[in-house]
């Protein structure tokens, strides 16, 4: 926006003599002399939001190498110019006074050392002690399997990855790791955060991701909140849900949870239920629906097939725990064919009576639950977020969800939505969609399926077996196997999972500690991992890089470099890309491999996977120039001498996007096109957004896949036959309850004013101010019968471990009688020392919201 | 000098007239004394008393400026104002936006106070009364341009009564709602945990003395909807019926709607729609 | 002839220095260490005694309050708590027995400045004062109890120097710190330079009430050895209220008793040091009911001969202090 | 060439503010922002092709109505219309 000189000049003037006269000038004026003042020099350029996964969009403004400015952008669709109180804040995120600016080395008499001080260090030494490590483990691995098939291949080296890296540099992590090094150990925070989701949208529709959009924000009459604190977590989407809760006549909105939170504040059917009785409530509905006959019988005989969930599948444990031994399907995750009679049958025990007693929720509560969601007039969405997803039945409560919407038809339409929301900026567009979770390669692909790992290596150009079929350690299993000596190195990057894994001190801690394992943090701070890994590597971050991030409508977003990172930091896929300079082929692989391609003989990974002649194809000039000709600075691509993030992007597409891809849906656009958008939806389809998927009309593929369909009618393209999965899961009771000795429930979460772990919030001192600790929310009842006081110091202690915070009763967060709630950002007090590290089984995501604690006055 | 002439002896004159002396430079340093007094004796808008404090005029001779209350409170927000502050020295006092009251429910301070300087009648800290809340810049208040702030409501120990959220459409984006924090005069205890929290570079909320943040009404008006509330109806004889000549179809509505159109504009006569008047 | 030997050479030639300073040792050790204990909870953390000498409130029990202040704080229309009523008495009882005054020389920290500046007087011969009447202090202490009465505003607080100091010294950090010392300079230098113990034996209106409080405390200085005076002057030349010796140590001719019973001796203690003779030594008289030293009784107007105190401090007992160390009664 | 370019604030009769806009706003070069309403224009003032902004400055007093002007702001530099945006490509005027 910029103006001529002649106007710029002539603004002033008339701004002085307005001054001087005492006269107010005209707003539209004032906008004119005021913009151009108060920022002369700054170059504004978009980005999306660092923080949660609403994926709002924001104006970064620079000047002199530094970020001095940002505002809310006003034409992304999203947040139209708005921000939650830490997207006003973002700019400060990158000045933290404590920034990591080399790397340093755990060191003794000026060597490594596991129980050495941190020393600095030279990049050099870094990743050449780093290397020499993972050298001696993949050496070990490769003893280990030699002889063994492809499928039964493990390895002694694993990466701990991240929902918040960009997508570029999830998919080189996930090429280094499965197609370099052979070790599908590469497993994301996500898995803490989405993978109950993931599972579930596997299982019933065949493909990740949520079929709406956030227009279903403004579609429907009923919102539906599962476990879901959207008014703090998502607070620019809870703005619009509200937006039409108070324009459109009839708009109700239900809240569900264990305690009641800001979203009660405009709750039309406030529900407070007890912990994990929502599997309950979710086949009440359904046998409401059934019994009532509101099921939509057209819908469910085309597009619906019903089947039955395993059950008694234990709590995701160590296999010797009490829990999984008396499990009788300990993880089985198989479904049985099932019929809607035999679905009616399963659901009819859920009557209004048994899930009122069982939930704690009055009947007329339930009623008007079941009954918002059997009328066929509303519309309905349901939002959840961590609520269904940390759940030891996570994926089962993920599919009631959808077995509720799908009895309806209520789904892929505007305003009828289940709609999964994400808590990290890239859970999607990095996490799930490069495949960077333990089981998956990139666009839903599997290691399990062979002709998957064969497409995989057709564009990875890498010989037939190289990737491992056996499905790598997930997050909780590293550190297990990490405490037990069976996995050696570690490398954690763009997360904390010291702050996030459950049970700390019996699992974590003692992993990360293990004198036979070597763990790197790559971190821009000094957070409470680097403090107890044994080589941190200072990282760029956000806009220190040339980045793109998926939100949780599907949406694509991409920005450019805008400010050098501080000191010698890097960012992560210059990192990644450079670590595999140290190692050769021969390193990695063994003389059979090699010899299939013996191209590849004596050629580092760096040459064998990224200068590949795809990666590297779009060369770098020195200067990446945007459409108005301001110019940019490439870390990567200057040092690598090619455009990095431009290369990796479009190899990745090739696995999307293309005539002979594998599985069809996650098509994306041009490099190019997203840096001259507010981000798509995708698929994008000649240059097309998707906005509701499986339905004819709004998403080309029904037709391409369903020549046959009629005008508006839906398609399961996901599922070879076209039809979504009703899976019938039923109600089993949570891995640990209270009892006798910790007599209280434990759910942990978040607040609006600090995200992530609050490795980045906390150093905003503003944000800081506002919310500086933990507190344990509770009730008054609970405080008073353990004499505790507002303000007072309690020891919040579990099985595991415990810690000390001020009881707050009067806060934000108001549990019910016998549950507290914690949250979770405060490094100085680590939830996660009592938190379980039982997981859904299936998604192996741990429970963060249950546990029994007990609470004593310090 | 005459001594002679007066009654008093020359020892008896020098006591009296050092007397006098005496009182009248007592009586200039009482004076200077008390005007210095007055000046000092004015708190500044921006310094709070704690929980309990009497009113200012009675604050600066009931308190004894011990600093009990300060050392008793355990949030170390109290101070005590020095010699060269603009608070009468001596005295407690803290500065919201430092640190508000963290609102103790068995108020130390005040069970610490000797002279009821912090009177012991407060028992009840939600009813403590330093100050009053108010959303002093709404320009600048991020919540009233529509982004998702809300620290002084999340902040607040008085929740939901002390500072609401008023939900109201956001006209310029078009789909989202603004959250805007309003102060309830009589819940508000002015803790000042608000003023602590606002996140911008200058409060947008500020705990003013009651006197400096409310307006009165005057002393004549009623607000006449909450008169009728509070009485449990209409203060004189309720309306009688009105009746009103309309056309079909229509209905009048005395209580505000005013005219309504019925919802079922068709009538089982055809000729009825078809010749029916006024515009389609 | 009294200017060019510094008051207690003898003593302290004769009787070796640390007898000389007993007193003085004692006193300041009593002043320090009642600071002392304030200061320990903001310094150290170790709360013992919390507030000021204006109320304070030690390891949680013991309540003490100043009478002067809570007398103002009442007369401005306050009604004070029970606790601080019983912190009143206590220290009315404590300084009705020991003596008033015990409170300037033993506790309040202002007294070692003007101590100090009484000294510098002597060492720099500053010979030049300013003759005030003693009576002063009444006149200003009418006028602290008149203010919150009259205007409801406890006005003496706000240039209290022996208030400002303690608070600054507890509560102001190093800026309060400061301007304690700063208010303690402008005493020292108006005593060093303007008049001679004007301060703490002319103007002080705490001292003043203090001093009435006391007026028929039995623990007392008395001459006891005055047979033996050999006139070298070095008590009076040391005395704060060197106007309360005369009738005790020379007053035998016109029946006065051996014991000082002026309400405005402060039971410091230093001419039991400075006296070579031995002339003076704590005891407990039978001040009650001996009708002197009271109310118009302020200048040394000991009119009848009393009991002979009991010596409890005599010369040539080891140092046996009565009470070791801070006052544990340690009036705030 | 050089280029100048003043602002002023015109003082008219009470009332008159209006009217005076409307005249002064005809001659060549000269623009009224605001100030009608208070009968003191914010006017700014530019070389045209064929007047030098001083004289139309010193013609403004002579404007019935107007009481007094006051020059506030004096630009006079070369290339107003050159270097400083690449992305549009005319000028407000083309009178550089």
């Amino acid at each position: 926006m910029n103006i001529s000189r002649r106007e710029f000049i002539k603004s002033q003037a008339v701004a002085a003599a307005a001054a001087a006269a005492g006269v107010t000038l005209p707003a539209s004026l004032l906008a004119e002399t005021g913009a151009q003042q108060a920022d002369p020099g700054v170059r504004w350029d978009k980005a999306p939001c660092r923080f949660c996964g609403t994926g709002c969009s924001v104006l970064v403004g620079v000047k002199d190498g530094q970020v001095v400015a940002s505002q809310g952008d006003p034409d992304a669709p999203v947040n139209r110019g708005l921000n939650c109180i830490k997207g006003y804040f973002l700019p400060k995120i990158l000045y933290g006074k404590d920034r990591l600016t080399q790397p340093l080395l755990r060191k003794r008499d000026g060597v490594y050392a596991k129980d050495g001080d941190f020393e600095a260090v030279t990049w050099d030494e870094a990743f050449e002690v780093m290397a020499d490590q993972w050298k001696q483990a993949i050496k070990r691995s490769m003893a280990e399997n030699a002889g063994k098939s492809v499928d039964e291949m493990t390895s002694r080296v694993g990466l701990f990855g991240s929902g918040q890296w960009t997508v570029w540099e999830g998919y080189a992590a996930s090429k280094l790791l499965k197609g370099g090094m052979r070790s599908n150990n590469l497993d994301p925070n996500a898995r803490h955060c989405m993978a109950s989701a993931v599972g579930a949208f596997i299982r019933a529709f065949g493909i990740d991701e949520p079929m709406g959009c956030y227009d279903d924000l403004e579609h429907a009459d009923v919102f539906v909140l599962w476990g879901a604190n959207m008014a703090e977590m998502h607070p620019i989407l809870w703005s619009r849900l509200t937006d039409t809760r108070l324009s459109k006549p009839g708009c109700e909105v239900h809240v569900l949870s264990t305690f009641e939170h800001r979203c009660y504040e405009l709750a039309d059917n406030p529900i407070i239920f007890h912990p994990q009785t929502d599997l309950a409530i979710l086949n009440y509905i359904a046998n409401h629906i059934i019994q009532t006959k509101a099921y939509n019988k057209d819908f469910i005989d085309k597009h619906v097939q019903f089947e039955s969930a395993t059950t008694d599948i234990g709590y995701g444990l160590r296999p010797e725990h009490p829990l999984e031994q008396k499990a009788a399907n300990a993880g089985v995750g198989k479904k049985a064919p099932s019929s809607f009679e035999a679905f009616a049958e399963q659901v009819a025990p859920y009557t209004l009576e048994y899930t009122a007693e069982l939930s704690g929720v009055p009947q007329e509560n339930l009623l008007r639950l079941a009954k918002a969601y059997a009328d066929p007039n509303k519309k309905v969405s349901s939002f959840w977020t961590m609520g269904f997803n940390q759940h030891t039945r996570g994926v089962w409560v993920n599919g009631s969800c959808y077995n509720v919407h799908l009895l309806m038809g209520k789904i892929s339409e505007p305003g009828n939505s289940p709609f999964s929301l994400t808590g990290q900026p890239s859970a999607c567009g990095t996490a799930r969609e490069v495949g960077t979770f333990a089981h998956r390669l990139p666009a839903d692909l599997v290691v399990k399926k062979p002709e998957h790992r064969a497409f995989a290596e057709k564009i990875w150009k890498l010989p037939d077996g190289t990737i491992p079929g056996k499905v790598g350690y997930h997050a909780v299993l590293m550190h297990r196997m990490m405490k037990d000596g069976l996995m050696n190195c570690y490398w954690q990057m763009c997360n904390n999972n010291m702050q996030a894994a459950a049970n700390l001190n019996e699992e974590s801690y003692p992993g990360w500690r293990n004198p036979e394992v070597f763990v790197t943090v790559s971190d821009p701070y000094p957070t409470v991992s680097a403090q107890a890994a044994d080589l941190v590597l200072p990282t760029a971050m956000w806009v220190e890089k040339e980045g793109a991030y998926g939100n949780a409508e599907r949406r694509t977003q991409f920005w450019r470099e805008q400010v050098s990172a501080p000191g010698q930091s890097k960012s992560d896929v210059w990192q990644i890309m450079e670590f595999a300079k140290r190692f050769t082929v021969e390193d990695v692989w063994p003389e059979d491999l090699i010899a299939a391609m013996p191209d590849y003989a004596g050629k580092t990974l760096y040459d064998v996977l990224y200068t590949n002649g795809q990666v590297d194809k779009f060369p770098f000039d020195g200067k990446v120039v945007d459409d108005r000709g301001n110019e940019y600075d490439n870390h990567e691509s200057a040092d690598f001498g090619y455009y990095v993030q431009k290369g990796l992007f479009e190899e990745y597409r090739q696995f999307n996007t293309g005539p002979d891809i594998i599985k069809k849906g996650h098509e994306m656009a041009d490099f190019e096109d997203y840096h001259r958008t507010r981000g798509l939806r995708w698929p994008v389809l000649d240059g097309k957004e998707t906005l509701w998927r499986f339905r004819e009309g709004y998403d080309p593929h029904v037709a391409a896949y369903n020549p046959d369909v009629e005008k508006g009618d839906v398609y399961f393209y996901g599922n070879a036959n076209g039809r979504a999965n009703i899976i019938f899961a039923p109600y089993e009771p949570a891995a640990e309850s209270p009892d006798a000795d910790y007599d209280l429930w434990l759910s942990t979460g978040r607040v609006l004013e600090h995200w992530h772990s609050g490795s980045m919030t906390r150093r905003v001192p503003e944000l800081y101010r506002a919310v500086p600790d933990a507190v344990v929310y509770m009730s008054k009842d609970d405080a008073k019968k353990r004499r505790l006081r507002d303000g007072q110091m309690a020891v919040i202690s579990t099985r595991r471990g415990e810690i000390k915070a001020r009881v707050e009763t009067r806060g934000r967060n108001r549990p019910p009688n016998g549950l507290v709630f914690v949250p979770w950002f405060d490094a100085n007090r680590l939830i996660n020392k009592l938190t379980l590290d039982a997981t859904d089984p299936l998604s192996k995501e741990t429970d963060y919201k249950k546990c029994a604690c007990k609470v004593e006055r310090a | 000098m005459h001594p002679k002439d007066k009654p008093a002896s020359p020892k008896r004159r020098e006591l009296l007239s050092g007397i006098a002396r005496t009182a009248c430079g007592v009586g200039l340093f009482g004076l200077g004394l008390g005007l210095y007094s007055r000046q000092a004796s004015s708190l500044p808008a921006w310094a709070l008393r704690p929980p309990g404090a009497v009113p200012e005029a009675d604050f600066n001779g009931a308190c004894i400026r011990c600093g009990l209350c300060v050392r008793d409170c355990p949030f170390d927000m109290l101070h005590l104002a020095r010699l060269g502050d603009e608070i009468p020295t001596g005295t407690p006092y803290f500065i919201a936006r430092q640190a508000g009251c963290e609102m103790c429910e068995d108020i130390p301070c005040v069970a610490a106070c000797p002279t009821n300087a912090l009177s012991h009648d407060l028992t009840d800290i939600d009813e403590a009364d330093m100050g009053l809340a108010v959303v002093v810049d709404q320009e600048n208040c991020i919540a009233f341009r529509g982004l998702r702030c809300e620290v002084c409501f999340n902040i607040c120990p008085i929740r939901g009564k002390a500072i609401t959220l008023s939900m109201q459409r956001n006209e310029r984006s078009g789909k989202h709602a603004r959250f805007i924090p309003v102060v309830h005069s009589q819940a508000c205890t002015g803790c000042g945990k608000c003023e602590e929290a606002c996140i911008l570079e200058e409060a947008a909320i500020k705990v003013l003395p009651r006197h400096l943040a409310q307006g009165k009404l005057g002393a004549h008006y009623r607000l006449g909807w909450e008169q009728k509330q509070q009485a449990g109806g209409a203060l004189v004889t309720p309306d009688a019926e009105h009746r009103y000549n309309l056309p079909e179809g229509m209905r009048y509505d005395h209580g505000g709607e005013g005219l309504i159109e019925e919802a079922v504009p068709f009538s089982d006569n055809p000729m009825d729609t078809l010749n029916r008047k006024g515009p389609l | 002839m009294i200017s060019d030997r510094p008051p207690g050479k003898t003593a302290t030639s004769e009787q070796g220095w640390l007898k000389a300073h007993k007193w003085l040792l004692l006193r300041r050790a009593s002043q320090v260490g009642i600071l002392a204990l304030f200061l320990a909870g903001p310094v150290a953390g170790v709360w013992i005694a919390t507030g000021n000498l204006s109320a304070s409130m030690t390891l949680d029990v013991l309540p003490l309050t100043d009478p002067l202040l809570l007398a103002q704080s009442a007369l401005s229309g306050a009604w004070p708590v029970q606790s601080a009523v019983i912190g009143a008495v206590l220290v009315l009882v404590f300084y009705a027995l020991v003596g008033g005054r015990v409170f300037c020389s033993w506790v309040c920290p202002v007294n070692m400045v003007t101590d100090l500046a009484d000294w510098g007087r002597r060492r720099l011969h500053v010979r030049k004062t300013t003759r005030l009447s003693r009576n002063l202090r009444y006149w200003l202490l009418g006028l602290v109890l008149l203010f919150p009465l009259a205007t409801g505003v406890l006005a003496w607080e706000y240039v209290n120097p022996v208030s400002l100091t303690h608070r600054g010294l507890l509560f102001g950090g190093l800026a309060g710190a400061a301007w304690a010392l700063g208010v303690l300079g402008a005493v020292f230098l108006y005593d060093l330079l303007i008049a001679r113990r004007g301060w703490c034996g002319h103007l002080c209106p705490v001292g003043a009430f203090y001093g009435l409080i006391g007026a028929k405390a039995p623990v007392r200085v008395a001459a006891a050895g005055r047979a033996r005076c050999d006139d070298c002057m070095d008590c009076f030349e040391v005395c704060p209220e060197p106007q309360v010796i005369k009738p005790a140590l020379k007053g035998a001719a016109q029946g006065h008793g051996p014991v000082i019973r002026d309400i405005n001796c402060t039971n410091c203690g230093r001419c039991i040091d400075v006296c070579s003779k031995d002339v003076f030594g704590f005891g407990i008289g039978s001040g009650l009911g001996s009708g002197s030293g009271s109310g118009s009784g302020r200048n040394a107007q000991a009119r009848r001969t009393s009991a002979p105190a009991v010596p409890i401090g005599t010369p040539g007992d080891s140092p046996r202090p009565t009470r070791s160390g801070p006052l544990p009664a340690g009036r705030p | 060439m050089t280029t100048n370019l003043c602002s002023c604030v015109l003082h008219t009769r009470p009332g008159y503010g209006t009217r005076v806009r409307g005249t002064v706003t005809a001659i060549p070069g000269v623009e009224v922002h605001a100030g009608a309403d208070v009968d003191k224009l914010i006017v700014t003032i530019e070389d045209t092709a064929d007047t030098q902004a001083a004289d139309v400055f010193a013609e403004l007093s002579g404007v019935p109505d107007v009481i007094n002007t006051i020059l506030i702001y004096h630009y006079g530099g070369d290339d107003l219309d050159d270097g400083f945006d690449h992305t549009r490509t005319s000028a407000p005027d083309g009178q550089g």
